[in-house]
Order: structure tokens, then C-alpha cells, then sequence
């Protein structure tokens, strides 16, 4: 069992003739990710890798190999029509990488995806993986190993530091969650939660969260009102000043909300663990896992 | 991105959001000029990405050229909040009957963009959010209906009870609707609305906030960032695709990726240090950019250590060993640095450097109390 | 019992203070249906004939009054909008008499009123009468009786003419249905008869059709696949020449489609009684209720 | 509202759509002149209301300035389905590799605006869904949505197998889907998209209708109407405010609603006679609008008996009779009249009628019978 994406992932990759998509589709393919199908426009006919259909639509590549899944690896001008299309063929869980999407676009992109019944991630984001399963995006695959614990982060590379030394600790991993940095993104910590919550292998959860926003502050109201696994949480950017985008379009403190402090607070109110440092989840996880 | 007053006041003006005549000078003289050919009282207005700017003392009432003239001298070259004032704009002083704040974000809960409007305007929104906000009536617009001409006269009812003011105040809703979504905006706000005396309803004060990602397809837009208004290291940063924003600590900072930045800012506070920077090099392997990090953070006289924080995914960690190298031949660094990395080709990327005369670590907690001693004049 | 309108109609009638608004709710207060409410920005606080509140929004008067249902008399600029506003200020029945709404407002009108839930009759329509208990539009009162024939149809006067010749003829109605004569419209002919087929005091039903289009002949289908209840149909319009709008924005018939000729042969392929001329109603009605 | 070719045309061209070079002339010089400044063969094309034009001779391939002033002679002045030719095209002749269609129409079923697309261009797309149906790809655009990139490029791969040619088409409509909104049409299309041997896709022919409830908020779009191309009769109906289609009977018929207009012309041919226009004066009650009418249809030599068919609802029987007292009484009639009227102040109205020596019946059968004998000249 593992949440979102596991061995029955059929993946179209969006954009897989590019620097980025065709570089990661690779990566998935050798991680063992079932990549049924490319998109490319133009590039409809030819074969990625010898093994690997490319259509010039994704309702070309849904409709010949029955694609479950889409990660998209396409300029952000780009990316809200490209979520969209996937949706519309049907796709039920999209995934975008794609950073530098403009907020408007989402917009949009999520009344649309919401009617299709489709799931999105990101975008702005490192995508899924579900150890030992399949991997959807760009989490490298050999720092995660499986396991019972649920990973949900808005970061990248810091989603990686902490899951690699959960891995070097020997805490496994059901599945990993990037849900992304941008402030209006398809799956939300809650979303993301839940699913972990239902899911029989995920014997706790450790979530990531940033400043900017109240994401963090109602996933902890969520865990206390819903969840009986032990959840473990991180805020970074306590020492980001307000009015600044650091970096993630979505990390920035507005005025006095969103703020590391509050935060934390959230998660303390919710009996959380609170792992102050990176390197604390190893000894908070391992305390909930006996 | 932050534009100021004038331009969004331009801007608004294009979608026919009345407000009073006004234009910008960067001289006393120019303001003058521009009080005399307005011909009545005028406001002289810092021109910088601050709030506040009144109780700073950037914001003058001028009942003559000479007055205008006299005001934008004590203006210009101002501090406002670590800011330096460049320009003022000089605009038609409006008679003033009631103050009200007509606003639209970009709301991450709703996932919309939501109008904010509030009788109480004149002063910060945040503040009447925070002590009245039975005073705000927040609206958000379905994006794929727009926002409708039934929505905007109800926000204009709430505002006034006078019909022909609540219609105006709609149709200005529309038009800032309008600009909002035509020039990529997070932020669009008219504060304060005006009612006059005389019963027009024009706007006084106007922000527009752009959305950074809209850039690359609205020129028009990217084309009024103002850069002297925004600190030079920054923009050195922003044109080597670098995300970098300066801070007031000593140990300057080297990392990729945005949450593990945050991450080893928080890390080098915990161990009793303080950052000097967050730097992003983003995802992509590129010893060039580790180049031009470089460059931007040894300029900052304050840093006293540097750094490296490198956790290798897509980014290849022999690549970012390169590019120290490469920097670091061609400026010999003046203070010491500290390197982490993993991930990536670590062992290559290890071996680079030792042969070039540096140490690496693979702990992330070890190099950044290491840092922080260096930056302190530790061994 | 009736169809759509009846005695519990609490109606709300926007722009209550225009020549025709005026003239009309002063005509359906007398026939006695509730008006609770009127609406026209800008002249919120006065009363209508003493009796009836104005509001400057009808979110305003909904709030107020509990109004269930909305009239429109706008200008055919404003009346999707209007329309708009009825049903997101969750008026369940929203009757739209203007005509000369444009048809691209339609389009977006018709995804937003379902959205909302709400039933949209019109927009240029007569209106509806459920005689002796409430009228909404602009039906006259006197032509109309109580009785067990349901009606619906594309058309004004040329309806009037017939509920008149049979309520001449001592056959009386349930309910008069105006769907209107615009080629988007909010209900069909399928919605009413639906609800007709539903009513138990319906025993019989008159549907009167134009060229243009291919709702009649959906409606035969209907009626030949759901209907236990009679039908006797009309079409206006044999004598129409083609590519020429008669009057309705509707009533055209295009290329060789929309014919009054393939819409009474459909209507003969359902089993339904056919009028050649309106007068005829009368005769095939009364056969059918005995 | 039909609108021209060059007029759809020049609009299609300020979206970006590639058309080949072309202006319209009223005279053989003009022709020549404007086929001289092309500098290459052109096309000459009757500029009426009609399909079929190149059937009808009313197209013409034209090598030289010459010939283009030749077979303008010819086509200007030409009589096509009854409409005269007042103005040619005159436009690049482009060098046609494959033909394609691509119009977008309201679609009444799903209550949506629908693009209808196919690789069997140039000729009648009412043939092509007549007999190859499985050519044509119909997709609905959700109006909340718009067109979308993918859609668009969807439709051009439907179109063409060649990347860069799909990719133009699809550019293209993009461009024909903002005209159409904008410009408040019931239909645009352009038949045909042609390939170029080069394999430039371009717009050869377009056509667009207006949706005549657009007009008033669209005066730009109203100003293309050509009142040369339609009926003089029409034009001067619908300045009163009157919708008036001529016909070819001898029943001339005044009605008020148009659905009981056009039973009302049915029940003419019912009955023998053939109705001579359809008229409606509306539901408002206004004596003008009856004189109006008369003076419209008593213009129609043809007409040999006029029909009123008035049931008052919101329309008062007594402002009817007026009018036609009025209107006989300024132009006595040269024709018998025949008139019905029942409802709303009947019984004022039938003594208004007969203190002026009419006669009035209250059953529309009876009525309808009447004319159609006194038509064929019985008493």
C-alpha cells in the first residue's frame, strides 16, 4: 500500500523531449516507474529510448496506453494548459514540476481540474515517490527506502535532506509528498493527511511546512480533530523577514500572518512533535514508531 | 514585483479609474513645474517601495509651485525606511469627503482572487482587519465568471449608501478588476476612495503588486521595475537567475533549493549565528552560477564566513565543487568558507576539492556550526 | 397543484421601477400573486404601491423577504447579469421576460444558473400562469382558467390565442409555461413536459412549437419514450422561407434543419395529436381528456 | 446581421490571422487599380449576402490588372439570388496546396459556442455533414474556460499531421475564437484554411454573422451593415422598429408577436392564399408602429389585401385601431383590409373602427379566410 502513486502508476510524462522531461523521464523509467507514454507536440510518432510512445496530445497518449498519471516538465507559461489538458483527458493525478507558474493561472487551473475529478500536485514542486514502487517527478531515488513513515513537505532539496537522513537512520518511507512551494497548489498538506491517515502501511507522518500562509496551521487542526497517527512537524524560514518572498512564491510573510511562530504554536497545540532542527525528525519519528 | 504610486496610478487610468491629475519628478524643479501646470494645491509623494510613507514624513501637502518646489527638496535623496527617495510625484490635492479601501489579492485559502473593501479606508487595511473586521467585506471572484456587474454594485452598496456613489464605486471596482487581472497582479489596491464633496468618487492613492511569474509574458509590465529603488546586490543576483535577498547577519549563505535556504538560515540562528543572506542557486547544475553567487556575497562587507549548503539531486555537487574553484582562482576569497555537500557524485565533488585545497563535510549541522565559529573569528 | 409557480411563489421582481416592470407587477399583484419584493439599484427603501419593499440588490430583498422566485424586466444588456444575480442570491426560479439578450451572454449564463441550482425560464418568454393561484410575467390573467391542461410553449401571442380558444371552450389549464423563443433558453421543452408528466392535476398537455432548432423534436422523443400523459403539438413557422429570423432569435431554420415539416413528422412519429391550425387544439385536447 | 467578406476579413486580420493582401472597389477602375497595386493574379469576388457566389460567376480568377477591370465589369451591377452586386473583392489569389474548414457556430443543443472543424474544406460544410459526417470534429468550448492552447492544438492536429502546420491552425483559432466573442457572432468561419505548397497556413475566405442583440453594445460592428444589400423595405422596417421579412404572396399581414405572426401566415396558405411578408409590430402598444407598418406593406405592389391579426395582451386593441384610422385616413388604401382583433380594450377598439367605416372580426380563422378571398380579387 502507499498513497497517491504505487506500482499500478501509469505515467505520461508531459514535455518529455525536453532538457528537463527527458532527463527525468529516464530517471523514473530506471527507478521502475511504469512510463507508458511521452507528450511532445510535434513530436508525435517517434519512440523515447526505443521503448516509450511520444503523442501531440495527451488525450492521443491517455487514449492509446491508458495513462493514470501525468507529470509535466513544460515551461511555466505553459504549465497551467498543460495541467489542464491532462485533466480533461481524463488523467486522474496530475503532477507538475513546473516552477514560475503565475498564480492567476492557478487560479483558473483549479476550478477546472476540481470539475474534471482529477487530483492535482504542485505545481512548483519535486513531485512523489513511493519507495521501491514508483517515482513521479524528481525525488531522487536512492536516498529513500521503504517503509512506515509518510513524508508531506512544500520543499525540495530540504524534503531530501531530512528523508536521506531518515534513510541513513533506517526509517523507511511509505511514500514521499512534495506538495510544492507555490501559494495556490492542487494537493494541500490535509489532502495529502488524509490519505496518509487512511492508509494501513503509514504508521506516522512527518510534515515539512514554511512560512507564508495557514496550510500548516489547518493541517494541525485537522491532525488534532482527525488523525490518531503521530504526525512530526519542521517550519523553515523562522529567521525570514516579513515581506519578502523567500524564494517560493508562496513563502512570504504578509503583514504579521504566516510567520514561523505561529506556526509552531499551531503544530504545539495539535501534540505534534516539533523537530526544531532537520536532523531531529530521526530521533522524533523513531520515538513514535515504538 | 513592486511598482510604485505613479505607475499604477497610470495604469489605472488606462481603464478609466478616475484620479486626480499628477506626474513625477525627480527634481525640485521638475515639481514645480508640474504644481504649476496642475494649477491648484498639490500633494508631494515619495516615490519608494515602502509603506508609511506619510508618517515618514515622504508625503506633503503644497498649497503652491513654491511650496511643491520647497517640499520635494526635503524629499528627494529622503531615507524611508533604507530606502533612498529618487523621484516624487506630484499630484492634484484632492478635496476630501470620506475615506474608503477598495483592494484585491490573491487568496491562498479560497484559491481566488478576493476583493476586500471597507468603509474605513484612509489608513492600513491590516490595522482595521485586525481591531474592526466587521468593517471588511472580503468577496471572492469566481476566476472563470470574472468578476460580474452585480458583484461590484454590491460591493459598491456596501461602501455607500447613495446610489450614484455605490454605481461609480462599482464601475471602478470593475475597471481595477480589469487592470488586476490584465497586468498579472498579487495585489491591487485603491486606498484611499474617495468621496468628495462635491460627490465624485476618484481615487487618491493606488499599489500594484505583480506576481514575479507574470514577467516573462507581460514586457510591458517588467518594464517599470525601477531598480534604483531596490538594493543593488539584488538586482546583480536577479539578472544571474539567482533569488538572493540580503540580510543583516555575518554568515553568508550558499544553498539550493528555497526550503532547505530557509532551513540553514534557521540552522545558523539556532547555533548562535546569524545569516547575512538567503540564496537560492535553484535546481539546475551550473558551475557559473555558483560563480556569480560568489561575486554577490564577497561584496557584502559584513559576511564573515561563507557558507555552502549543497544537497544534490538534479544539481550535480562536482559541478557546484567546480564552480568554487573556478571563483575562487580568479578572486582569492578574503574570508573563510565552509562546504557541505551530498548527494550527486559527492565522491568527485570531494575529491575536486581536496585537491584544490578545500575541505568538505557531508553533515549539515557540523559545517553550519563551523560557519558560524569562523564567522565569530573562531580557528 | 401546478407546475413551477403555485400559491407558496414568493416573487421578487427586478426592475420593479421600469416602464414595463412596473406595469406588470402592479397586474400580477392583482391576480394575486405574492410580489414580496422589487429591485432596482438605487432605489432601495422606497415602497411600491405602498405595499411592496425596493431593494437596490436582490441578495438584499432575498434576505429580506425570503422571495423563492424572480421576474425580470431589465434592459436586454443587463438581463444575463440580472439573471445571474437571482440565482446566486439563491432564488430557486429566476423568469426572464427581456428579449434581446445576446446569445453569447447565454452561454455563459446557463453554466452559472446550474451551478447555482437554480431553474431559469426564458429569456424572452411570456412567463408562466398557474390560473387562480399565481402569475409571474406577463400572460394577461383573464384568458386563462383553472383546468387540466398543461401548456408550454415557444411563443407569446400565438399562446395567448390558444389557452384563450380553450379556455373559451370550457377547457382550463394548470399551468401556462413560456419557455421563449431565444435558441438558448433555460428551460425546454423536455424540463416542462417532465413536469407536467409529475403533476397529478395534469391530465392532458398543448406544446407549441416554431422552426429552428431540434427541440421539438427531442421533446417528441420524450414524450414518445416518458410520457403516459397525451400531447398535441403545433408548429408555427411551415410558410417561414430559410436562413431568415422570423422575429425570434430562434425561429430559423438553417440549411435544410429546423423545419416546421421534420418537426410534426417527428411529432407524428411519436404518437402525439398534431394541429394543423391553432383553433384545432380545442377538439384534440377535448378528445384526449375524455 | 450578415457582414461582408472583406469585412470579416479586415477584422480577422487585427486578430493576427494570415490573409492574403486584398481591398474592395465599387468600380472596374478601382478593381484594376487596387489588382495593379497587388502586383500579382487576384481574385475578383462579388461582395452580397449570398452563398454560392462562384457558382453563380460571381468569383473570378483574374492574371492581370486588366483582366481584374474585365471581370469586374461583368460582376458589378450582377444579380445574385436577387441581390444586386454593388461591391468586389479584389485579393491576392493564393496558391492553394489543401483546403480545410474551420467555423465556429452557437450550438442551440448544447447551449454552447462549438467549433466545427474539417480536412474537407472549400466547399459547403452543409454537404460535408450531409455526406461524410466522420470528417467533421465538433467540439464545444466551455464558456467559463474559453478556448484553451490544448484545444486549439488538438483541432489543428485533427487538421493537419504536420506539427508546424497544426501549431498555425491552431494560432488561427485562437485568433478566429477572440473575434468571434468579440465581435458578438452567432458564426465566423474560414473556409477555406488553405496550406500553401510553401506550407504557410492561411485564411482565403471568411465569413462571420453578427447575433443582432450584440448590435446595441457594439457600434463598431454595427456600423458594417450594408443597407445597399439588403431590401429597402427591410431597412425602413427596421428603423421603425419593426421586424419585416418580405415574401412573395399578395396577403400582406400586420401581427403582433412572431410566433402568431408566422401561424398567422401559415393559416393564409391554409387556407389558399400565400402570405405577402411576415410583420411583427411588437408587443408595445404604439399607434406609430401600426402606421409604420401599413405604409411598409402598401409599398409591396403585390400586395392585394392587407391582414391585421392583433391579440391584445400587453398590446391594446384600441392604439391598433387608432393607427389605422390614422394611417388610412393620411394614405387612404388602394386594397381591401381585413382585420382581427381580440383581447385587451376590444370592445373601444371595434367602435373606434367602425365609427370610421371598418368592419372587425374577433375570430382569426374567419379573418384569415376572408383575406385570402379578397386577395384573389373575390368581394
Amino acid at each position: 500500500m502507499a498513497v497517491f502513486i504505487d506500482r499500478n502508476t501509469k505515467l505520461v510524462v508531459q514535455g518529455i523531449t525536453g532538457r528537463d522531461g527527458s532527463f527525468h523521464a529516464k530517471q523514473m523509467m530506471e527507478y521502475g516507474t511504469q512510463v507508458v507514454a511521452g507528450v511532445t507536440p510535434g513530436k508525435g510518432g517517434m519512440m523515447f529510448e526505443g521503448t516509450v510512445p511520444v503523442y501531440d496530445t495527451v488525450q492521443q497518449a491517455v487514449e492509446a496506453t491508458g495513462a493514470n498519471t501525468s507529470v509535466i516538465y513544460v515551461p511555466p507559461m505553459g504549465a497551467a494548459d498543460a495541467i489542464m489538458e491532462a485533466a480533461a483527458a481524463g488523467v486522474q493525478l496530475v503532477v507538475c514540476i513546473t516552477e514560475g507558474v503565475p498564480v492567476l493561472d492557478m487560479t483558473l487551473v483549479h476550478p477546472f481540474v476540481k470539475e474534471k475529478g482529477a487530483r492535482l500536485v504542485g505545481p512548483n514542486c519535486p513531485g512523489l515517490i513511493t519507495p521501491g514502487e514508483a517515482k513521479v517527478g524528481i525525488i531522487p531515488g536512492r536516498i529513500c527506502t521503504p517503509g512506515p513513515v509518510g513524508i508531506v513537505s512544500r520543499s525540495g532539496t530540504l524534503t531530501y535532506e531530512i528523508v536521506y537522513q531518515l534513510t541513513r537512520a533506517g526509517i523507511g518511507q511509505t511514500t514521499c509528498v512534495g506538495i510544492g512551494g507555490d501559494p495556490i497548489n492542487g494537493t494541500s498538506f490535509i489532502d495529502a493527511l488524509r490519505a496518509f491517515e487512511a492508509d494501513p502501511k503509514t504508521k506516522a507522518v512527518c510534515m515539512m511546512g514554511e512560512i507564508g500562509g495557514t496550510d500548516e496551521q489547518e493541517a494541525a487542526e485537522f491532525i488534532k480533530r482527525e488523525m490518531k497517527k503521530p504526525v512530526v512537524g519542521f517550519i523553515a524560514g523562522q529567521t525570514a523577514p516579513p515581506g519578502r518572498r523567500m524564494g517560493h512564491a508562496g513563502a512570504i510573510i504578509s503583514g504579521s500572518s504566516g510567520t514561523a511562530a505561529e506556526k509552531i504554536e499551531a503544530f504545539k497545540a495539535a501534540g505534534m512533535g516539533v523537530a526544531q532542527r532537520p536532523k531531529d525528525f530521526v530521533e522524533l519519528i523513531r520515538a513514535r514508531l515504538h | 514585483m513592486n511598482i510604485h504610486e505613479f505607475q499604477a496610478k497610470d495604469i489605472l487610468r488606462r481603464y478609466g479609474v478616475p484620479i486626480p491629475p499628477g506626474d513625477v519628478a525627480r527634481t525640485p524643479d521638475e515639481a514645480k513645474a508640474i504644481a504649476t501646470r496642475i494649477g491648484k494645491a498639490v500633494m508631494v509623494k515619495a516615490q519608494v517601495h515602502a509603506g508609511g510613507r506619510g508618517k515618514a514624513g515622504g508625503v506633503k501637502f503644497c498649497p503652491t509651485p513654491d511650496v511643491a518646489k520647497e517640499k520635494a527638496t526635503a524629499i528627494l535623496g529622503m531615507d524611508i525606511k533604507g530606502l533612498r527617495v529618487e523621484q516624487v510625484l506630484v499630484a492634484e490635492a484632492a478635496d476630501i469627503g470620506t475615506e474608503a479601501y477598495v483592494g484585491i489579492i490573491v487568496d491562498r485559502a479560497t484559491k481566488k482572487a478576493v476583493f476586500m473593501v471597507s468603509a474605513a479606508g484612509g489608513i492600513d487595511i491590516e490595522e482595521v482587519a485586525a481591531t474592526t473586521p466587521e468593517k471588511i467585506k472580503y468577496h471572492p471572484v469566481d476566476p472563470r465568471y470574472g468578476l460580474r456587474p452585480y458583484e461590484a454594485l454590491q460591493l459598491g452598496f456596501f461602501l455607500y449608501k447613495d446610489a450614484k456613489q455605490a454605481k461609480a464605486a462599482a464601475q471602478i471596482m470593475r475597471q481595477l478588476w480589469q487592470a488586476f487581472l490584465d497586468s498579472g497582479c498579487s495585489l491591487a489596491e485603491i486606498n484611499p476612495l474617495v468621496v468628495t464633496p462635491a460627490g465624485e468618487v476618484i481615487a487618491v492613492d493606488a499599489k500594484m503588486v505583480i506576481d514575479d511569474n507574470e514577467l516573462d509574458r507581460k514586457p510591458a509590465i517588467a518594464a517599470l521595475r525601477d531598480e534604483s529603488s531596490e538594493a543593488p546586490s539584488e538586482v546583480e543576483a536577479r539578472k544571474a537567475n539567482l533569488t538572493f535577498i540580503k540580510l543583516d547577519g555575518n554568515v553568508g549563505c550558499v544553498v539550493n533549493g528555497a526550503g532547505l535556504a530557509m532551513a540553514t538560515m534557521d540552522l545558523v540562528k539556532f547555533y548562535g549565528g546569524e545569516p547575512a543572506n538567503f540564496l537560492d542557486i535553484g535546481g539546475s547544475s551550473n558551475p557559473e552560477k555558483v560563480v556569480n553567487a560568489l561575486r554577490i556575497i564577497t561584496a557584502d562587507p559584513n559576511v564573515k564566513c561563507i557558507l555552502f549548503n549543497i544537497f544534490g539531486g538534479i544539481t550535480r555537487t562536482d559541478d557546484v565543487a567546480n564552480g568554487i574553484v573556478t571563483a575562487t582562482k580568479a578572486n582569492p576569497l578574503k574570508v573563510p568558507i565552509v562546504i557541505r555537500l551530498t548527494g550527486t557524485n559527492e565522491e568527485i565533488a570531494v575529491k575536486i576539492l581536496q585537491d584544490n585545497g578545500f575541505s568538505a563535510s557531508s553533515d549539515m549541522d557540523e559545517a553550519v556550526q563551523r560557519a558560524v565559529e569562523l564567522a565569530k573569528g573562531g580557528k
